[in-house]
């Protein structure tokens, strides 16, 4: 059952005023325009027992990414491809609000729409996983943590996904006569084999404006948020509205060309820190 | 063309597999009140997909600590029969079904007055009895019905309906086959008395220029789907002025 | 743990004493005897999905039961059967009081008492369900999903269940080299085979009345309840007594002989809707 | 004429597989005051089924809002160790065992009075060590005679047993074999001071003189029962009143 | 998560004072000195249908233990071992501060070290319990339950463990042509093979003061405890401290003294036991 | 000597698999003030683990039932994320979890002021990001870390390390590699400041007189963990003097 957030403190509306005056000059209260993230830094290998790994801050957001490559079962009409499976946790050190237990729907929310913009645009190549046929391939865990919120989770989780996955490497493998699977962590066959790139761009409605990249206390006067996942040819591969209100017809399209154009500071982000890696 | 494992999804003609037109809905049906004890209720067909909706409320919740001191709480349940889907479906929810939950329940928030119902809570219960494509836009369909039904007052009505991409070509109302071999699909669900949009989501690949004129589809739509609500609705309100 | 209802509202003296009055006259409420139970209509095949389906009204008590046929594993013990399995959702848009979440004790009572009634007897026919004795047998889902509740859950459902079962229909299959089993949703093997049609019959006491049938108010006001399963040959087929009051000797001869003569009228509506359906 | 599997049920002098008459309990061995932390318990053995019975109460509950203004609200469970089984069982309630658990509560609800201790619960916990047949109502009776332990009043001491049904003989207090053959098994709780059957099951098929007749053995054999609890209840206030 | 206990009644300090002027004399409460366990009682084969048990009552404090064997799958890494695995349960009726519910920290805690206690000793042979290697092995299931909570559930339930293991025996099988094997419950192997004897002394440190078994009364004024495994030859097989205080340096020695002067008491009551049970 | 399954644990030269002396720390790093949200916050490493440990508190808990009259309640929650260990593991906490959560918290009651802070809670969250043995001491070690960064007030400082037997010989701070084939774990955490040892556990067979020259070898190091606990703190606050 989804219920409206009851546990969150009332913005005053004084703070909205404040918020609203300075967008209305093209500022906001960290000096950003209203259609720029806040910086973006990204460390990846920073867990060296998983397969691959990255460690995100978007502005005060922080959230990590461990990606874990095991042997499993394919699903039963996909016997011919492996199996990405992303899963996201508000860990309670993170924030004051989070607590304990298994992912709330905010946790889900967040997972599938990264999974979903991840598996539609198919940027990590599945075919490229099967160990046998029909029975044993690779499973890719990607493991969404979150370590500091100050808003947009989305974002700086996608990125995280994303560096994790493209620094990561399949691991090596010894098949025994019983068809038994042993997987040998130490050693790469190498890289795993990512075809797209994607981010996503968060954007907020906060009365009449369109921001991009809110803060935890843009979050909390927004009307709504939209998430749009974008792949390195600029195509759409994923949109999720969030959020209590509603866009009009008008607000949409600029809320996609916004998006689309924002989305090239973090392919830079990503291409920079990959390369510095590389 | 839209040809996946053997099924001719659009034809040379334009038409798909079901013989509509890339802009057509499927037979629509809808009824208010067809539950007793349900404060409102209604059912919304869309072809094979059966969608059940109930609202209890504004009435008093059992744990005290979720109200709140300016509105009331809306809370709304996404569910699936075990029956509903072709292989038996758990009856614990899926993390599908959370997230749904939660999409819908802010696709009403806008709407609903809850500013007049302090301390209340409003509970919209959403079963899924058959499943063939697009049960979450039903589901809000269905809800707007219900809330409307139980009397609670509202901004606007609700509708809703997918837009898919089958081949490159944009289909309005896409059922489960046609999802199965969709290259995108986008569920929307607006109030157009209000003119907003308030549940918006894209799984797949599309490009601007196709969200843009998806949009639209799918909003002419839904101009209809909520015309056929409120017709439903004056005539249960006539039924009850007759008696 | 199961505990003393400690939510349903006190019934005030002054509604038992009307109930009592009426019953002293040979009247309800409704205006039926003390001993037929309310208008049954029941429509079959409302889940074209299912393999049988049915919708149940007993006045204002409506319970749908869905049949879905799969693919599994016999139990180890009975090699040689197929496996039924009843399920009751107890779903929050059938009742104020009822609240989202596992099944509760009401309900697995329901789902329990339905599946025993059907098992003792051999309603369905489980040795017709074997694919490959031991290892693939068709295991038979019914479950019931109250809908509406204004009192006797149990004669709805067993109705529901019936009706659902006798109209189902077994799926056709394909092995494959690897003993793989495809099921083919849309293709039919014909019936399922069911070979004993059972109906409980659920009466209330109320002092010292036995009523059948009761709604909702009534078991609100009555001190037990018994529910009597009777296959079509008279014989009982399953019992179970329910809610906090006990029963004389004498009480128990009364409900077994109003329950088997009032199981009539519900065999009645079910050889009617089936031949309707036929 | 119950012959299955190899085993003998009945042999052609009538006698059972354990040498017993149709009509004869199994042995039955009771205790109260086994524990000491409990306000009142009992071990009650019928045959190779032991059972334990704890109760706590009248008390305050921790969760203050299941109280009820006129009475104490009981509750029970009945669980099974993981060792009382032949196959281990998991200790997670199983549906069963939550059935049960609802059975025996109501088979208690009115032979407690509950009316003296309003706002206060009265809590029922019955273990069952060893299952070999005749748990729950095993488990009725232990928790009677812990109830009465507790120095709860009662309306009435109860007893339970089952009745079986094996190749068409009816067969007092069926064991675990017998069960596995059984055409019927007829579960039976009774209170004879008050005349009242409070736990009555069947499970499997009997025609409705046969039932009669079972009820009469049953009956019959509770009224033994519920003599050996007050006996049991009589020796341990004799010996308390001789410290 | 593990919180601080406070549903616990606070111990009046008169009372802890009573307690410490008793210890000074070197007396406690119930006439015992200050490094002997309660009288301890141990009687064996109370559940026939376990493959081993017993019934441990120190002082007021009983515990039973039940072994199931059963027929499993063994871990990965040890193909050639059979399973041993602890599991408590604080059954609702020995406390009134025990509730029905999975298991809470104090019950893991409990079945962890006991478990702990028997397997790093390698108390009980596990490559004895091999039937097809890789494939089947014994499970070894060792059930406790607290029947009654005066204290000192640790040690009750290590006497209670052993002596069901020791007096368990190892059920026979068949094994089909299929590879599947069927238990023979009622046919034994012969003894279960357990090669070391391990108990645990419990001690509490109470202001200066370090007693042996403390009482339930002890433990509510304690300041910590320390529970020190001890296997026949005099060996520490494991240790845990468990509550909210610390111990010094000194403190350790002195509770290592006497943990293994106590155990000689554990021992000869189990043998005495168990030379009883022949 | 130590040699099982090919792999040499301590060399002739009394050398360990990655070249320490037995009684020689893995590189040991500590960062406080990590997180932004947190009230206090550290990152402990001890070789490849790598340990987070956030405080938020006192504050009041949502759950009012749950506080002390006379104390703060402490709340601590170990944790290990997904991709911290060899195989993934799945992040419903593990029976093992619950356990280091209550010894970690156990190691923490005796140091942290809590009568200071009535009717609050403070709480300790321990995420382990990298596990190569030694997590719950790392763990321990940072959560001191974080408390005292939150600024609650403590008798004292608390470090922790594991001695583990290998092959007879006793050496500092295992890690995983070591732990899999040692004879005996023997994790310490301490308070040296107020002569405390709050966490003791033994894990194996050891004799009386390796536990004392294990817990020598563990309480030296203890006061050097400490001593760089208290350098990382002064480094921090002469940092926000400076600002």
């Amino acid at each position: 059952m989804s219920t409206t957030p009851f546990k969150i403190p009332i913005v005053p509306s004084i703070k909205r005023e404040t918020y609203l005056n300075l967008y209305s000059r093209g500022l906001r209260l960290d000096n950003r325009d209203l259609y720029t993230p806040r910086r973006v830094e990204i460390e990846t290998g920073v867990v060296e027992k998983a397969n691959g790994s990255a460690l995100v801050s978007l502005g005060n957001t922080k959230v990590m990414a461990g990606v874990k490559i095991e042997v499993g079962t394919p699903f039963r009409d996909t016997p011919d491809q492996g199996v990405l499976t992303v899963h996201a946790e508000f860990v309670p050190l993170a924030s004051p609000t989070f607590e304990p237990g298994p992912p709330d729907e905010n946790a889900i929310e967040l997972a599938r729409v990264v999974d979903r913009s991840l598996r539609e645009v198919g940027a990590v190549d599945l075919s490229s996983l099967v160990i046998r046929e029909g029975e044993k391939v690779w499973i890719v865990w990607v493991d969404l943590y979150i370590l500091d919120h100050d808003g947009n989770l989305f974002d700086a989780s996608m990125l995280a996904a994303m560096a994790a996955l493209k620094t990561a490497s399949l691991p090596d493998y010894e098949e025994y006569e019983t068809g038994e699977i042993e997987v040998l962590r130490d050693k790469s066959q190498g890289p795993l084999k990512v075809d797209h790139t994607v981010v996503t761009v968060t954007t907020a409605k906060i009365g009449n404006y369109i921001i991009v990249d809110p803060t935890l206390d843009e979050e909390a006067i927004s009307d709504a948020r939209m998430v749009v996942a974008v792949d390195e040819q600029g195509r759409i591969v994923g949109l999720q509205k969030t959020g209590p209100h509603g866009y009009t017809r008008e607000e949409l399209e600029r809320v996609l060309n916004i998006s689309l154009s924002a989305s090239k500071v973090y392919f830079k982000s990503l291409e920079e820190a990959l390369a510095r890696q590389g | 063309m839209g040809k996946k494992g053997g099924q001719v999804l659009i034809t040379e003609e334009g038409l798909r597999h079901d013989g509509r037109r890339p802009d057509e809905l499927r037979q629509v049906r809808m009824e208010v009140d067809v539950l007793e004890n349900a404060d409102g209720s209604a059912l919304v067909e869309f072809g094979g997909t059966k969608v059940l909706a109930a609202v209890y409320g504004p009435r008093e919740p059992i744990q005290k600590y979720i109200v709140l001191p300016d509105k009331a709480v809306l809370r709304v349940r996404y569910h699936m029969a075990p029956f509903s889907t072709s292989e038996r479906k758990s009856p614990a929810p899926s993390r599908r079904e959370v997230e749904l939950s939660k999409v819908i329940r802010e696709a009403l928030e806008s709407v609903v007055l809850s500013d007049l119902y302090p301390r209340t809570v409003i509970d919209v219960f959403i079963e899924v009895l058959q499943a063939d494509g697009g049960t979450r836009t039903t589901g809000l369909t269905a809800a707007s019905l219900a809330l409307a039904d139980a009397g609670i007052p509202l901004r606007a009505l609700v509708g809703a309906v997918a837009v898919g991409k089958i081949g490159g070509t944009l289909v309005l109302d896409i059922d489960e086959v046609e999802d199965n071999y969709a290259e995108a699909d986008m569920p929307v669900g607006a109030a157009p008395d209000i003119g907003l949009v308030t549940l918006f989501q894209i799984n797949g690949v599309m490009t601007k220029e196709e969200v843009a004129k998806g949009l639209d589809m799918a909003l002419n739509a839904i101009e209809r789907i909520v015309e056929m609500e409120k017709e439903v609705l004056r005539s249960k309100y006539a039924r009850v002025g007759e008696v």
